[in-house]
C-alpha cells in the first residue's frame, strides 16, 4: 500500500500496542491533539487514556517516568514533539537510560524507544532546527535510528519497540508527508542493517534521514551526466553497518558523505573516519562531506537554504573527487 | 480599581494594544500568503497584558518573553516596520532576519527577546535581575511566559533562585488556560491558582484580570515601585485568553476547545474592554478611534510595505555574528 | 506517639540499624586501606530514616535512592556480604562490580539503585509508581533523596507528574541540614517547611523526626496504607544529620560547621534513642544488646572477608552487560 | 614559579577578577567551601560573597543565570562542579548561549566561562565518568579549551574569561595536584593553538587534557626504543588548530589520536577527519585512534583501567602503524 512516513509510523505502534499490553505512548499532545504532527492520530480514541499519555512540558520528568517504567517491565515509546527538547531529557536518557543496565551488573535494562522528528523543517529558527543524533551516537548503551522511508520507518519502528534496549528513533518533519510503498503484513527491518537504495560504480554517497533523499535525488541528477553513484541509506545510524559501507567502497573507491548536522563532530566525521581506518585502501582518494554550515540556524530563508545541504552541494562534492 | 491614569494614558494604552491587534491580523494575512513562515505564535486576545506592564516600567529596564513575542515587542516600543521584515526573514529586520518570529530581540530597548523552548528563558530573566543588583543599579526585569511554562524544571529552578538572593524579577505568568492543546488542568493538578508554585519558593504572588490592561497596569506599576527599593521577586498570574490557535498551523478552535468557548471568551475582549471604558468616560468619541485606528492600521501597512521592499540578507550573513571577534 | 510495634519488631529495628552502623564504620576503614575507592558517602547518622521507611513496606515494592544508599540497601535485606563486594568493586558485589558505592542496586528485592545525579532519580521514581498503576498493581514505591535536591528541575517535574497522575509514590526527603557544604538556609528561602514545595504542586505532606526510627516506620505505614487502596503520592520530610563528613574526602566538620554542631546532633543519636527504649521497656538487657552488636559485627567482618577474597570481574567484564542481546 | 593545575587556575581567576570588575565566580560550593576540589581558595574571602556566589544544586537555573547575567554585560565564570552535570544545562548552554548572538542579529552575546572537571577520576563510575567535550565541539557559537598543564590552564583561563564569547573550560580531577612551571607575570595564550610538546619525525601523537600527559609519557617510552614521536598537545579543541597539525603530519605522515572519551562520534572522529581531509596525501597510512572504551564507565579498578587509555595502547598504536 502507498501510505505516508506518517502513518507508517502510526501503523507501527498501533500494531505493536495492540500486540503488547506493556507498551504505551507519552508526551506532549500525544492524546487528544492527536500528536503535535499528528503521527498518533486515532491513538487515544482506541487504547484510552492510561496507554496514550498527554503530558505537561516537562520533558526530562516524563522522559525519566518512562525509564523507570520500562525498568519495571513497561515497554515505553516517549514521543519528543522535536527532538531539541530531548536536550532537557539527556541527562535522563544519557545517565539513566543508558547506562542502568551496566551500573546494574545486567540486572536491570530500560527497553524503550525515544521518538519524534530531528532536523530542520522550514524556518524555525536556531532553537528549532536541530540535528542532534550525534550527541546520541556518542554514548554506549543506545541504539540509533534515522529513517529515510515509511517502508523503513515502519519496519525499524516495529523493531525498535520490540527491542529491548533504549533505542533513540529520529523522524523528520519534513519527511511527515512523503509517501511510498509499504507491505500490508506484519514485518520488521533489522537495527543495524544499511540499505544500497541505488546501485552504482563510481562513487558512494552516504546519507540518511531526509539526506538519503536528497542523496539518491542527486545521484539520478548525476546518471544523466554518466556519472554513476552509489546511494547507501544507513537507516541505523548506531551501531552502524560497516560492513555494507566498504563493501561499496570496495567497488567505487569514492566517498561522499551527506548528513544535516553540523560538520564539526558531526555523525559524518566518525563514518569517514571509520571508513578510511577500516578501508583505508579502498579509497582512491579522500571522502568528501556535505553537512550543515557550522551556524545556528538562521530564520531567514534564503539563509536557511545556504546552511542546509542541496543537490547542488552533493553535486559538487562528488564532481570534486571524480 | 483604583485608578490615576488620565486621559493620555488610557488612550495611550488602548493604541498600543491596536497597534499589535493590527499588526497580528496583517501578519495572519502575510503568513497565508507565504510571506511569513515557520512558526507564528499570535498574542491576539493577550494585548492586555503586555501592555499593561510595559506601560508600568523604564526604558532601561529588562524585557523577557517566549516565542509568542511580538505583542511584548511591540508594546516595548520597537518599530513595527523592523519588527514586520523580521517576520519575513529580511536583513532590515531587528535581528536581520536571523531570528524570525519566535526571537524577535530588540537590545537597544533592553527587549532581551523571544525564546523558544519553554520555559528556558526563566534562568536568562534572573540573570538580567541579577546584573541589576550586582552593579547595583535599581532596573527592574520583566519575565513573560504561558501556563505551560510553570511544571517544567527551570521554572522552579530561576523561581527557586530569584527567591534565595531577593532578584528584583517579575515573573508575568500569562495563563490562557492552555498550552498548545492542554488544557491547564491537565499540566498541573492545582491549576486554580498557579502562583501557588511560586510562593511555595517565597515568592510573593497575585493574581490579575488579565483581560484588564487598567489592572494589570496599576498592579504592575505598584509591584515595580515596591521593588526599586527593595528587590525581591514577584510572581503575577495574568488570567487571560488567546483568540486565535496555538499557532498558524492550529486552529482556533477544534479538538481541544469549542467554538463556543472561543466565542465566550472573545467577549471578555480587552480592546472591547478599555474602549468601553474610554467611551463612558468620555475621554474620547467613537470617531477619534476609528481615526486611531486608521493610523494604526496605515502604520502596520507601512511595516509590510517596507519589509516587502527590503532584501533579504546577503549570503555572506549566513557566517556574521557567530562570534564577537 | 502510638506504636504497636511489639519486642521483635523493636529489636529487628535496632539489629537494622546497628548493621548499617557497624557496616559503615567498616567501609570507612577499608577505604583507609584503600579496599574501597572512589566516592563513598557514609550514612551513619541517618539510619533510621531508612530503616523505619524500609519495615513499613511489603518485598514487591520498589525502593529507589541517591548515591547515599548503603543504607536503604542494607535495610532493604540486601546481602552485606554481596554490597561489601560491591563497594571493594568485586565481581561477587550486588553489580558485579560496575556500580560501586553510589549504585547499588538489588533487582531481586526490587530496590532499583542508588543514582549519582542529583535529584535524577525522581522521574525514575515517579516511574516505577507509574508501572505499578498501569498493572493496576498496589505496590509503592519509596524514593529517597536529600535536602539538596529539593530545588532542582527534575524534582519539581517529578512532583508535577505524580499528583497531576495519582502515582502511588512516597517522597521521602532526607533533611541532613546540608546539600555538601551548604547549609539548606542557603539551598532555599523557605528551608524550615521543604514539604511546601510538593504541596504546591498538590501533593500531601508530613515532616517527621527522622531520629526516630519509631516515628518514621508509623508514618510511612500509615501513608503505605492509604496509599495501597487509593494512589496518590505522598511527601515526608525527615528531619536528620549525617555524623560524617559528605563523602569519605569531607572532614566530619570544619569550613562548614563546627565540631560542636556535630557533638550536638550526635546526641541525638538514633541507635542511642531506640536502645533507651528497649531497655526502659525492658525488651532486652544491655547484655542481650552486647550480644547483637558482637554477631551484627560478626556478619560485617565476614563481608568484608567474602569481598576481600572474591575475585576482580574479568577484563572481558568490560564489555558485558552494555544491551540485553 | 613552580606551581599546581589547581593554584594555576585559582590565580588566572583572581587575577581576572582583580582586573574586571565583572568577572565573578558562580557554582556550587564555590565560595564557603573554597570549591568542591578547592580551585576558589581565598575567593569568597577575597571577593566578598557577592562576587563568588554558591548556588543551590540547579545548574540549568544557575547556568542560565549567568547566561543572563552576561547577555547584560556582566562576565560570569561558571564552575560545573564536574562537566557530568552540565548535561543538566546542556539547554542553556547551546540553545541560548551559544546561539544568542545569531538569533539577535549581532546584538547581544553571552561572554562567559564555563569551567569545571571533566573526564574521569579514579573509581568514580558511570555517571561521574564522562569526557563529553564532544557534545560542546558540535555546536557552533562555543569554544572548548582543554589545557593539560598548569602554564596552559592560566594562560587559557585568562584569555577565556576575556573572550567575549561563551568558552568552555574542561579541566580534570586528576591534573588539578599536578605541577609545572608558571609565569610570574601577567600573561594569556591564544585560543585556538595547539603546542607541539615534544617534537619527532616518525609518528604524530594528538592528544589534549590528561591525555596529552599520557602522550608524552609513552613518547619518552617510545624514544627509549628509537621511535622518534612528535607530540601535539591541542589544548584548544575548537577551533582546531589544523595549521600545526598538518605541518606535523607533513613531517610524520603518520597521526594517532588518543582521546579519553568514548570512540564512537568522539573527538577523535573529527581530528582525524580533518587530517585525512586536508592532509591525504600526507599520510603514509590510516590513522589510529586510541580512546575510552565503548563501555559506560565501571566501577572495578581493573575494569576501569581497562576503559581508559594508557601507555601500553598508545605504544601499541603507535608500533602498528610503524
Ligand atoms: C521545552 C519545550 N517543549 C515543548 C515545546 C513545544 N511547545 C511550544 S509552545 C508549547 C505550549 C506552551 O504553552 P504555554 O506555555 O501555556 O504558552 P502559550 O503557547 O499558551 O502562550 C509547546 C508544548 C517547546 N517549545 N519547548
Ligand atoms: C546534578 C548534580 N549536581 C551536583 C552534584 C554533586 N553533589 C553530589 S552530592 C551533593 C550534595 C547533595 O546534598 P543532599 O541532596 O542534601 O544529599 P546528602 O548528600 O545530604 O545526602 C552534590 C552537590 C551531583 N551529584 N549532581
Ligand atoms: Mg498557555
Ligand atoms: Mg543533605
Amino acid at each position: 500500500m502507498l501510505i505516508s512516513y506518517r502513518e507508517a509510523l502510526n501503523q507501527a505502534m498501533r500494531e505493536e500496542m495492540q500486540r503488547d499490553p506493556r507498551v504505551f505512548l507519552i508526551g506532549e499532545e500525544v492524546g487528544y491533539y492527536q500528536g503535535a504532527f499528528k503521527v498518533s492520530k486515532g491513538f487515544v480514541e482506541e487504547f484510552g487514556v492510561e496507554r496514550v499519555l498527554d503530558t505537561p512540558i516537562t520533558e526530562a520528568g516524563f522522559t525519566g517516568l518512562a525509564i523507570g517504567a520500562a525498568m519495571a517491565g513497561l515497554r515505553p515509546i516517549v514521543e519528543l514533539m522535536t527532538f531539541n527538547f530531548g536536550i532537557l531529557a539527556l541527562d535522563q536518557i544519557v545517565n539513566n537510560a543508558a547506562k542502568i543496565r551496566y551500573m546494574s551488573g545486567g540486572q536491570l535494562s530500560a527497553p524503550m524507544v525515544i521518538r519524534g522528528p530531528g532536523s530542520a523543517a522550514h524556518q524555525l529558527a536556531a532553537q528549532h532546527s536541530q540535528s542532534l543524533e550525534a550527541w546520541f551516537c556518542h554514548v554506549p548503551g543506545l541504539k540509533v535510528i534515522a529513517p529515510a522511508t515509511p517502508s523503513d520507518a515502519k519496519g525499524l519502528l516495529k523493531s525498535a519497540i520490540r527491542d529491548e534496549n533504549p533505542v533513540i528513533f529520529i523522524e523528520a518533519q519534513l519527511l511527515y508527508g512523503t509517501k511510498g510503498e509499504v507491505g500490508e503484513q506484519d514485518y520488521t527491518l533489522p537495527i543495524g542493517k544499511a540499505a544500497v537504495t541505488r546501485t552504482g560504480s563510481d562513487v558512494t554517497i552516504v546519507a540518511y534521514s531526509k539526506m538519503a533523499l536528497l542523496a539518491l535525488e542527486a545521484a539520478e541528477a548525476l546518471s544523466k551526466e554518466g556519472i554513476n553513484a552509489e546511494v547507501i541509506d544507513l537507516r541505523t545510524l548506531k551501531p552502524l553497518d560497516t560492513d555494507t559501507l566498504l563493501e561499496s567502497v570496495k567497488k567505487t573507491g569514492r566517498v561522499v558523505i551527506v548528513e544535516e548536522g553540523w560538520e564539526f563532530c558531526g555523525l559524518g566525521a566518525q563514518i569517514a573516519e571509520t571508513i578510511y581506518s577500516k578501508g583505508f585502501d579502498l579509497l582512491d582518494g579522500p571522502i568528501v562531506r556535505v553537512a550543515g554550515e557550522e551556524v545556528p540556524m538562521p530564520y531567514a530563508r534564503p539563509l536557511e537554504d545556504l546552511a542546509i545541504p542541496d543537490q547542488t552541494r552533493v553535486i559538487s562534492a562528488v564532481k570534486e573527487i571524480l | 480599581m483604583e485608578d490615576n491614569s488620565n486621559k493620555n494614558d488610557f488612550l495611550t494604552l488602548y493604541r498600543d494594544m491596536l497597534l499589535i491587534r493590527r499588526f497580528e491580523e496583517k501578519s495572519a494575512e502575510m503568513y497565508a500568503l507565504a510571506k511569513i513562515a515557520g512558526f507564528l505564535h499570535l498574542y491576539i486576545g493577550q494585548e492586555a497584558v503586555a501592555v499593561g506592564c510595559m506601560h508600568a516600567i523604564r526604558p532601561d529596564d529588562y524585557v523577557i518573553t517566549s516565542y509568542r513575542d511580538h505583542g511584548h515587542c511591540l508594546a516595548r516600543g520597537s518599530e513595527p516596520k523592523k519588527v514586520m521584515a523580521e517576520l519575513f526573514g529580511k536583513a532590515t529586520g531587528l535581528c536581520k532576519g536571523k531570528g524570525g518570529s519566535m526571537h524577535l530581540i530588540d537590545a537597544e530597548r533592553n527587549f532581551m527577546g523571544g525564546y523558544a523552548i519553554v520555559g528556558g528563558h526563566l534562568p536568562l530573566a534572573v540573570g538580567l535581575a541579577f546584573a541589576s543588583r550586582y552593579r547595583k543599579e535599581d532596573r527592574v526585569v520583566l519575565c513573560f511566559f504561558g501556563d505551560g511554562a510553570v511544571p517544567g524544571g527551570h521554572t522552579h529552578e530561576a523561581f527557586n533562585l530569584a527567591a534565595l538572593w531577593n532578584l528584583p524579577v517579575i515573573f508575568i505568568c500569562e495563563n490562557n488556560r492552555y498550552g498548545m492543546g492542554t488544557p491547564v488542568a491537565r499540566e498541573m493538578l492545582l491549576y486554580k491558582d498557579i502562583a501557588e508554585r511560586a510562593r511555595a519558593h517565597g515568592i510573593e504572588a497575585e493574581q490579575v484580570d488579565g483581560m484588564d490592561v487598567l489592572a494589570v497596569k496599576e498592579l504592575t506599576a505598584r509591584v515595580v515601585k515596591k521593588m526599586r527599593k527593595e528587590p525581591q521577586p514577584y510572581f503575577i498570574e495574568a488570567s487571560t485568553y488567546r483568540f486565535m490557535g496555538h499557532s498558524m498551523s492550529d486552529p482556533a478552535h477544534g479538538h481541544y476547545r469549542t467554538k463556543e468557548e472561543v466565542g465566550e471568551a472573545r467577549k471578555q475582549d480587552p480592546l472591547s474592554f478599555l474602549k468601553t471604558r474610554i467611551l463612558q468616560e468620555g475621554l474620547a468619541t467613537e470617531t477619534d478611534l476609528k481615526q486611531m485606528d486608521h493610523d494604526v492600521i496605515e502604520t502596520v501597512t507601512e511595516s509590510v510595505k517596507f519589509a516587502d521592499e527590503s532584501p533579504f540578507p546577503e549570503p555572506g550573513a549566513l557566517h556574521e555574528d557567530i562570534f564577537v571577534e
